[in-house]
């Protein structure tokens, strides 16, 4: 497969979308082959930065979307939604099922925790021809994928669909092994691995610190999402009372909707903008009819019998910013007030069990693996670590990332290369519009033309009908994209790629300028010399400029006259 | 039989709907009444090749480009628009009936207006008829127009006005004043009058001698009007003084190395 | 006058003060004459010295002419009575050669005379297309 | 008080304007040279030929312009007006606004680019709207200064030039600039507006689309006009075949207040008619007039080849209206032939119109404070013809009065005079002397030639096939480059030699066009310019001597034209630098003759602070002045004469020589050597310039019983009369072109006519009731002399015209004098009695002229007139270098015209007498000594001793005295030894030219 423009070559220059992820995901790439139709060709594409489109597509904060230039215009484009909708397709119509890699690495690599972070990393090696296994805690791999998050976000069959995947590669994952239980360093060692990368996660949920804590009906969350997706039936009660902002305060609020619970509360001690949780997930929740309380925190649970009965609160007020640069909120006096509750979630942070680690490995307050933030190496050299165990509770796509990395480090460690060079430059964003004010803005916001597809039964041609239509707003979606980066790279490869650049005649050019006025990407412009002059770089190829120039003087490297002129005649079938 | 006009669409690849085939002769299954042309953008479509389209036998060219301000390429479509304002009072003066061309806006989405467009163009140029070029043997007034058109468009005056004109309007000129949109039409129609005539008169002489009033009664001018072009094509290198015929000078087109 | 007829070829040598301004204004008052004369200026007809007229006929010439300002006229005050002895020895010499006299004409025009200077090419193109080409001419 | 200012400013750069800049800055001041319009030229531009020479207006004024152009002493400010004018006379203070034009004058080289891509069009205004320009043009291709300009009105600011200008010149903010200048004195020289044939909607200009003007006439005959030379009708582009001339159109009008004539419209409507005559041989054209006012030289002689030669009719009637034939678009012309109307068709018509003065020339009066005339012209003085009201300011061309090309020349060189003396003492003060760039020394290298060919519009390239000799050039040997170009002369082609020298690495240039005898100068110059030697130039006539004269046979034309270029390329390559040895100016004029001509000139060169010597044949200065008692106007002639007379005595700069003649003259320009006879004492006078006044004579008439009859006098015995009370008659006649006009004296002597109309009313005035009776046959009573020829008529003058076939008759019959006039209007013989029989007598050229023209060898004209080098490019200089003429030697003139020749004159010669040495020609005698047998022959034949004998180690040898030498070549050629070789005219130069001129080169044998 070729490609053809220069672009692809300087890596380094990003799009802003693709710059953003911390996966650095080829969106350009994807919504190019998008744009023509080409669903099964994109998720492909996708699986070549990451293994989960359909969980990301889900779960995902999407900082791609924010970074998106299209909001400049209107809003940006919906990168996410796109990637889940691929991924769904692609794996309703049939997912491709990928051949087992050859093992061309002997040295054995071991994984524990078969979360994000650990299944990306073993993604990335198993690719490379390495012989992977992965130990996972639990009876099913995923990690907060499966436990973590509620059913109605991400559907198990989708998380199962994506692993199966990895393990077609070649990767073994073996469940229901602890680590610092059934094994632990040392016996990794002697079975012959020669890396380690521990990535187990967070398994504890973080104290309240507030008197009644440890009353019946005080349910963490993680534990509470955990026993949910294991498939344990839980009695919340009537009234449930949940502590914290984050996605697991809303996901287990919203779960416990789901298990009868009539008046569900969240208190959150900061305000609004501060809740991590993602906006959309939480206009959901008080959609589905969760109240949430902002600048409220616990005092104490008071209880009956042993049980939880009222949950005493005091009003906040938000002070100077503390290290996370939000600001801390300080308790009022004398606002002490109640609810009633038959159950408290409390759901304001998870920690890693670090008690089964080595104390080498911790940062000095024992609450997380320290690790070099570059390679990810730990203390001990051909031990690596990543995702929440390293970084406490972070999003899955941020796991995946720092599994990518790891996997370069562990790749370079066995074969004992350096693991820091080349590795530090940071990336610069492209865009080709130098300055935004000059574009017209759209007036009204657009929004997405609403399909009703509704639950009922259909046809099996009313639904590839339907389907159809769904592709048709997909693609135009797709076209949305502004190709901010060089080259899509969409690995589409020589007759799929249409990207044209303007080229000059020099000695028809009499520098009249009038092409760098047509040009809003200022791709042409005239040089010392007073001639016309492209920048392949900023060139979009829409060929205004060929049209609009006095001399003809601009041709298009693809769609030339001759070419146009021979589609005329073509459609026409040349008059005798 | 009834007559089923033969219609050129020059598409923009990102107004174009999805189920259109892109690929290929362009005839799709959908629409088999319309003759897709695929282009970037439709601020690609040099006037040459409208002009070109019609010599070529099409009844109808019709543009569709995004609906502004949604252009890909941010500005493609307006260029378009004002290339195309420029061609339609240049065909008006060929004979050929401007209405032959025509320009629409769309969303890739939305499938239903395309479909609209296409078949209210299609009944609009069913009702002009064939087109008086296309078939065995056109209508040779309106070719010669025509190819008049063309070589005026292929030259610098007219590309010049038309190119500079959106900056020249909502930016202003080098003096910093906007133009006018009726001052700087004033100047466009005088000048596409001044060079359509011209570009007539040099094709005519190209073949054979011609004087002034053999050049004014073929074009149905004031014999006056007719010397003054025949002035500025002299000072410019393209027509001289072939030989004088009693009291009548007969001028001939010169190749211009 | 057909092509084919013979067309003689005449040099003149012609002072710039005088005669060539004769030649200019015959030119400035459009009078035509016959296109065989070929004019070389000089700065007097003084300076036409005998070798000159001879390579002329030796290079082919059928006719030479030497043109100066009327007596007391001349610019240089008496460059022409020079030329005057120097043409009456010269024709003597060429009948020795064998070349008519008529062949060498010595012309006093003034620079006001135009037609006067238009008749006498005139009139030496007639008398030298009767003498015929001149004998050491090889019909080149 | 203060020093005076170095510096002139001339307002207005047409012919007049360029030719006074050019005397000033030749004799050492500094010239600022404004123009309203971009560039320079004026009307003359617009002009095809000139009469009556039928030089090509631009051939004569391309050298001008150029040479103003480059001149380091003028400075053209271009597009400005004058604000304010402060101070007087030797320090104005100046200040002008000069126009934005949007366009760097330094960076533009006049390419083209910019007005090839510019989209706008507008109204050509050069070619009188028969065109189309773009909104940044250049007036005409040779424009001088060659820089373009944007109409701001047309133009919509779209960038395009500014954008495809390679050399970065246009400049969309530029400013109206306000500049300061200090300046000595002023000249105005804005000449004239063109009559506008609108408001004389009888002639239906503007409604009819065949009525043009004159000027647009001139575009349609010009081979750079917008017809390309052919003429053609406006309305169908058609050959016309008839066309009629209308004169006075706007001129001599009371009804719409332009009663003046307006001098040149005669003839410049004959010349129109006899080129488009040369263009077209069967065109028919017909003149409607009222007189024929052909007075100036050799104009008569012009008007009768018109009639006889080229056919064209003259019609003596005012046209009162035009009418048009709908479908042809034809002209009926409605005229009076024989007392009875009748109509004719013609295919065009032409309006000769007048002039008018110029736009804004009451503001101008306003601003510099003069006084105008009655019809807005600058008013001057019969004796101070230059000079307006204000001192220090002084006026020439059109803008003093209605005058064609050769008057205002001369009045231009005067104007330079009377500007030179006001500031004579601040000479040289601002002025810088030409740089030139090193001379390449090009010995040893093998000669590469480049060839340039000229078109000069359909002069050259209208019968020979131009770009077909320069292909045949090319292939001469040494021959490294050739072209062919519109107008060589022109400024942009003198650039591109310039560049062509240098890029070809040339270094011997050849130009194939018109005559050396104009242009060598110029080309020599652009040569210098590149760092070639200036003789390393030579020049083929391929025009005068070939095009012109063989105009019906194309290929023999071009042949020639190749033989001619072929001559000349094979002496070019023999071609040797030369050095130009300098000379020292005595910086003293001679003034030859008394009158008031000499008298004046004499003045001037005293006030430029310059010794002269005044020589008269008689015993008193006064010359004809003496005999004039009265003058048309209010200035007493005879009070004058005296104030002069005094004034000429006693400057002591002026030295008077009474009752002496000339009696030999020796040596050249700078260093003359004049022996004068004083009643047979010899004096000897050493001076560096000859001023020609000499006047002429009245003709001693022998018809009429003129010495007969006592009652038949002159008209000048009839002012004796006037004057001295001895006048009684009762009824007098008056009898015109009394010896002029006829076969013996084929001219117009131009001053009979304004005589006989003083004296007519000077009768009336003395005794209202005598009837007088003027016969005549052209009332030539031009410009504003036009005022006193209606006046005479209003008070019953009765003038009757006559022409040669029926003379009046004068019998005497018992005692009384019986006339028989052929009364036209009634056509019979009509008898008058006068008492008194006034004859306007011829004006003869002085007899002395062939003596004097013999001892200083300067050549007469047909008519025994003193010739000038050239009518209209140096109408008051001999084509030998040093020696001037004016007054009534040069030809019949009013005190006027005497007055600015004089002056002229004086200026003229300033440009040699301001500088102490002289560049000398460089083609001189060179002697080699080994050959040379000193056999003394060169010395006996030299006629200006310029060779003599000298001892070289004991032998004689000869040894030439460069200063003296002339390059005359005599010596060249007799020397028995060929021991002396005339530089730039060598023996094998010239025997190569002799070859090369009958046969392609072989190899030499």
């Amino acid at each position: 497969m070729t490609v053809v423009s220069s672009a692809f070559k300087n890596k380094r220059r990003l799009p802003p979308c693709r710059a953003a992820c911390p996966a650095e995901v080829n969106v350009q790439g994807y919504m190019a082959l998008l744009q023509q139709g080409k669903f099964k060709e994109s998720v492909e594409l996708i699986r070549k930065s990451m293994p989960f489109p359909a969980i990301c597509g889900r779960v995902c904060f999407s900082p791609c979307q924010d970074a998106c230039s299209r909001k400049n215009i209107d809003q940006p484009v919906g990168i996410r939604y796109l990637k889940r909708l691929a991924a769904d397709i692609e794996r309703e119509q049939g997912r491709i099922k990928p051949d087992a890699v050859p093992k061309t690495h002997n040295e054995k690599v071991a994984i524990i925790g078969a979360g994000p972070a650990g299944l990306s990393t073993a993604y990335e090696l198993a690719k490379l021809g390495y012989p992977v296994t992965v130990f996972e805690r639990m009876p099913e791999p995923g990690g907060m994928m499966r436990y973590g998050i509620p059913d109605y976000r991400l559907q198990k069959y989708v998380v199962a669909n994506e692993i199966a995947y990895i393990q077609d590669l070649g990767v073994e994952i073996k469940t229901g092994v602890e680590f610092g239980k059934d094994i632990e360093i040392d016996t990794l060692r002697n079975e012959g691995y020669k890396a380690i990368f521990i990535a187990n996660g967070t398994q504890l949920s973080t104290k309240l610190g507030v008197p009644g804590e440890d009353l019946e009906g005080v349910f963490p969350a993680v534990e509470f999402l955990r026993d949910v997706s294991l498939g344990k039936t839980v009695d919340v009660g009537e009234k449930v009372a949940v502590i914290g902002g984050g996605n697991s305060a809303i996901d287990a609020a919203c779960t416990s909707l789901r298990f009868g619970a009539k008046e569900v509360t969240v208190l959150y001690r900061r305000s609004r903008n501060e809740m991590p949780a993602l906006p959309h997930e939480v206009e959901a929740a008080e959609k589905e009819g969760v109240k949430i309380c902002f600048l409220v925190a616990p005092k104490q649970i008071i209880g009956e019998e042993g049980r939880v009965k009222l949950i005493e609160c005091l009003r906040m007020k938000l002070g100077e910013p503390d290290a996370s640069g939000r600001r801390r909120p300080v308790p009022i006096q004398r606002t002490e007030h109640t609810y009633g509750v038959d159950t408290v979630i409390p759901a304001i942070g998870q920690m890693p069990e670090t008690s089964c680690l080595p104390s080498i490995l911790l940062d000095e307050r024992a609450r997380a693996i320290s690790v070099d933030q570059l390679t990810l190496e730990t203390k001990i050299p051909g031990i690596f670590a990543g995702g929440d165990v390293v970084t406490r509770p972070a999003s899955v796509i941020e796991a995946v990332g720092a599994g990518k990395r790891a996997a370069v480090s562990i790749d370079r460690y066995l074969n004992g290369a350096n693991l820091r060079t080349g590795r530090e430059e940071e990336i610069e964003e492209t865009t080709w519009v130098k300055d935004w004010e000059k574009i017209t803005r759209k007036s009204e916001r657009y929004t997405a033309p609403h399909i009703d597809i509704g639950r009922q039964k259909v046809s099996f041609e009313k639904a590839d009908e339907l389907l159809t239509k769904i592709k048709a707003v997909a693609t135009f979606e797709a076209r949305r994209c502004l190709e901010c980066g060089l080259c899509t790279e969409c690995l589409g490869g020589e007759e799929l790629c249409e990207a044209d650049k303007a080229v000059v005649d020099e000695t028809l050019c009499i520098g009249c300028n009038v092409c760098a006025i047509v040009c809003p990407f200022e791709a042409v412009k005239k040089n010392e010399t007073g001639v016309a002059q492209v920048n392949e770089d900023l060139c979009k190829g829409c060929g205004t400029c060929s049209a609009s120039c006095p001399e003809r003087a601009i041709g298009m490297q693809r769609f030339t006259d001759s070419l146009i002129l021979t589609n005329v005649a073509a459609t026409l079938g040349e008059p005798t | 039989m009834m007559f089923r006009p033969k219609i050129v669409g020059f598409l923009c690849n990102w107004s174009l709907p999805q189920e259109v085939n892109t690929t290929g002769t362009g005839i799709i299954q959908g629409y088999p009444k319309i003759r897709i042309v695929r282009v970037m953008c439709i601020g690609r479509i040099d006037p040459v090749i409208v002009l070109e389209t019609f010599v070529k036998g099409a009844d109808g060219v019709l543009v569709i480009g995004c609906h502004p301000p949604d252009c890909h390429y941010i500005e493609g479509n307006l260029q378009a628009e004002r290339k195309i304002k420029m061609l339609k009072k240049l065909i008006s003066r060929t004979g050929l009936e401007p209405e032959r061309l025509r320009l629409d806006w769309a969303y890739a989405s939305e499938t239903e207006l395309f479909a609209t467009i296409i078949d209210d163009f299609r009944t609009q140029v069913a009702v002009l008829g064939p087109s008086p070029l296309a078939g065995k043997k056109p209508d040779e007034n309106v070719l010669a127009g025509i190819m008049a058109a063309k070589a005026v468009t292929g030259d610098s005056r007219l590309r010049t006005l038309v190119g500079r004109e959106k900056e020249l309007i909502e930016e202003g000129n080098v003096y910093n004043e906007k133009v006018e949109q009726e001052e700087f039409d004033e100047v466009m129609n005088e000048s596409i009058d001044e060079e359509y005539v011209r570009s007539r008169i040099r094709l005519l002489v190209k073949d054979r001698p011609m004087s002034v009033e053999g050049l004014a009664r073929h074009l149905g001018l004031d014999p006056k009007k007719v010397l003054r072009h025949i002035v500025v094509l002299r000072h410019r290198g393209l027509v001289a003084l072939d030989k004088i015929e009693r009291e009548d000078p007969l001028y001939i087109a010169l190749e211009v190395t | 006058m057909t092509k084919s007829e013979f067309e003689p070829k005449i040099v003149g040598f012609l002072c710039n003060w005088c005669s060539y301004a004769g030649a200019d204004l015959a030119g400035v008052s459009r009078i035509q004459y016959p296109p065989t004369l070929r004019i070389v200026r000089v700065m007097c007809s003084g300076r036409v010295d005998p070798v000159f007229i001879l390579e002329a006929f030796r290079s082919g010439a059928d006719g030479v002419l030497v043109a100066g300002c009327h007596p007391g006229d001349c610019h240089y005050l008496s460059g022409n009575y020079k030329l005057q002895r120097r043409v009456s020895m010269l024709k003597k010499v060429l009948e020795q050669f064998g070349l008519e006299p008529e062949r060498l004409r010595l012309e006093w025009v003034s620079a006001s005379e135009g037609d006067r200077f238009a008749t006498v090419i005139k009139d030496m193109t007639e008398k030298v297309k009767k003498l015929g080409p001149s004998p050491l001419n090889n019909g080149g | 008080m203060k020093d005076k200012v170095g510096a002139v400013l001339v307002v207005g750069g047409g012919i007049a304007g360029i030719q006074a800049s050019l005397d000033l800055a030749n004799s050492g001041f500094r010239v600022y040279l404004l123009d309203e319009s971009p560039s320079i030229g004026g009307t003359m531009t617009q002009l095809d030929k000139t009469f009556p020479t039928n030089d090509c207006a631009m051939c004569i004024l391309a050298p001008k312009l150029v040479m103003a152009g480059r001149h380091p002493n003028i400075e053209l400010i271009m597009g400005a007006e004058i604000k304010s004018v402060e101070g007087e006379e030797g320090h104005f203070q100046v200040a002008l606004v000069r126009k934005p034009r949007y366009i760097d004058e330094e960076k533009c080289t006049g390419c083209g680019v910019c007005a090839r891509k510019c989209p706008i069009e507008g109204i050509d205004e050069f070619n009188e709207g028969l065109g189309e320009r773009t909104a940044i043009y250049v007036k005409y291709p040779q424009a001088v200064p060659l820089v373009y300009a944007i109409d701001r009105d047309k133009c919509i600011g779209c960038g395009t030039c500014q954008e495809v200008c390679k050399a970065g010149a246009v400049k969309y903010d530029e400013k109206e600039k306000r500049i300061a200048l200090h300046v000595g004195s002023i000249i105005l020289s804005p000449g004239f507006e063109e009559f506008d044939p609108k408001l004389k909607g009888e002639y239906g200009y503007g409604r009819y689309s065949n009525v043009v003007s004159s000027i647009e006439f001139e575009r349609i005959l010009s081979a750079s006009g917008p017809y390309g030379g052919i003429v053609l009708r406006p309305s169908d582009g058609k050959v016309p075949r008839k066309i009629a001339f209308i004169q006075c159109v706007g001129s001599r009008d009371a009804k719409i207040g332009n009663n003046y004539c307006s001098s040149a419209c005669c003839m410049y409507a004959i010349k129109e008619a006899i080129i488009a005559k040369e263009h077209n041989p069967d065109l028919q054209c017909t003149i409607f007039f009222m007189d024929v006012r052909a007075y100036g030289k050799e104009f008569d002689a012009y008007y009768n080849r018109a009639e006889e030669e080229y056919g064209v009719k003259f019609v003596r009637s005012r046209v009162p209206q035009i009418g048009e034939v709908l479908e042809s678009q034809n002209l009926l012309v409605k005229y009076v032939e024989d007392e009875n109307p009748a109509t004719e068709e013609f295919n065009l018509v032409v309006l000769s119109v007048g002039m008018r003065p110029p736009k804004h020339a009451e503001e101008l009066a306003k601003t510099l404070d003069i006084k105008l005339n009655k019809y807005n012209f600058c008013s001057s003085e019969t004796f101070s013809p230059l000079e307006t009201s204000r001192p220090g300011i002084y006026v020439c061309g059109a803008f003093s009065s209605p005058k064609d090309i050769p008057e205002s020349v001369a009045q231009a060189s005067g104007a330079a005079a009377k500007a030179a003396s006001s500031i004579s003492s601040a000479r040289e003060m601002l002025t810088t002397v030409k740089e030139y760039p090193p001379e390449r020394d090009v010995s040893g290298e093998e000669p590469r030639i480049g060839v340039f060919v000229c078109h000069c519009g359909i002069n050259i390239g209208g019968v020979v096939n131009v770009p077909e000799v320069v292909e045949y050039v090319k292939t001469l040997p040494n021959v490294a480059y050739a072209e062919h170009n519109l107008y060589t002369c022109s400024e942009d082609t003198q650039k591109r030699i310039h560049e062509i020298i240098k890029e070809h690495n040339l270094n011997r240039v050849v130009v194939a066009s018109c005559t050396p005898r104009t242009h060598e100068p110029l080309f020599r110059e652009t040569v210098r310019e590149a760092g070639l030697n200036i003789y390393l130039f030579e020049m083929a006539n391929i025009r005068d001597q070939c095009s012109w004269v063989h105009m019906h046979e194309h290929e023999e034309a071009t042949e020639k034209a190749k033989d001619l270029v072929r001559s000349i390329v094979a002496k070019t390559r023999l071609l040797k630098p030369l050095k130009k040895p300098m000379i020292d100016v005595t910086p003293i004029g001679l003034v030859i003759g008394g009158g008031l001509s000499g008298m004046t000139a004499a003045l001037e060169l005293a006030k430029q602070d310059f010794e002269a010597h005044l020589v008269e044949k008689e015993k008193e200065l006064g010359g004809h002045l003496r005999h004039i008692h009265y003058l048309l106007g209010s200035e007493d002639p005879q009070e004058r004469l005296g104030s002069i007379i005094k004034e000429v005595t006693e400057n002591e700069k002026i030295h008077v020589h009474l009752n002496s003649e000339l009696s030999d003259v020796e040596g050249y320009v700078g260093n003359f050597k004049t022996t004068l006879n004083n009643d047979g004492e010899k004096k000897e006078i050493k001076h560096g310039v000859v001023i020609v006044a000499t006047g002429a004579m009245e003709y001693n008439p022998n018809e009429y019983l003129y010495g007969v009859d006592e009652r038949v006098v002159t008209q000048r015995e009839l002012e004796e009369r006037l004057t001295n009370g001895g006048f009684n008659a009762k009824t007098v006649v008056m009898i015109q072109c009394v010896g002029s006009r006829n076969g013996e004296h084929p001219y117009c002597s131009r001053i009979c006519c304004s005589q006989a109309v003083k004296n007519a009313l000077k009768i009336k005035e003395l005794s209202p009731e005598t009837d007088v009776y003027v016969l005549y046959k052209d009332m030539r009573t031009y410009g504003f002399l036009e005022d006193y020829y209606r006046e005479a008529a209003s008070k019953g003058v009765l003038f009757i015209n006559y022409d040669d076939e029926n003379r009046p008759r004068l019998v005497q019959e018992n005692g009384k004098l019986k006339l028989t006039v052929w009364e036209p209007v009634i056509k019979t013989w009509t008898p008058i009695e006068p008492d008194l029989l006034a004859l306007s007598v011829a004006t003869l050229p002085n007899p002395d002229n062939e003596h004097i023209a013999k001892m200083l060898k300067v050549p007469l004209s047909k008519d025994k007139f003193f010739l000038e080098a050239h009518m209209k490019l140096r109408p008051v200089d001999f084509a030998t270098e040093g020696i001037f003429l004016c007054g009534l030697a040069h030809w019949p003139k009013s005190i006027e015209e005497s007055i600015s020749q004089a002056c002229a004159a004086a200026a003229r010669a300033a440009t040699i007498l301001s500088k102490e040495a002289l560049e000398v020609e460089g083609a001189i005698a060179n002697v080699n000594e080994d050959f040379c047998s000193g056999c003394k022959i060169c010395e006996s034949v030299c006629a200006y001793n310029a060779i003599e004998m000298k001892e070289v180690d004991g032998k004689p040898r000869a040894h030439v005295l460069e200063a003296l030498c002339k390059g005359c070549g005599v010596c060249g050629s007799s020397c028995p030894t060929g021991a002396i070789s005339m530089l730039n005219f060598t023996d094998d130069q010239i025997l190569a030219q002799v070859r090369a001129a009958l046969k392609e080169e072989t190899k030499y044998d």
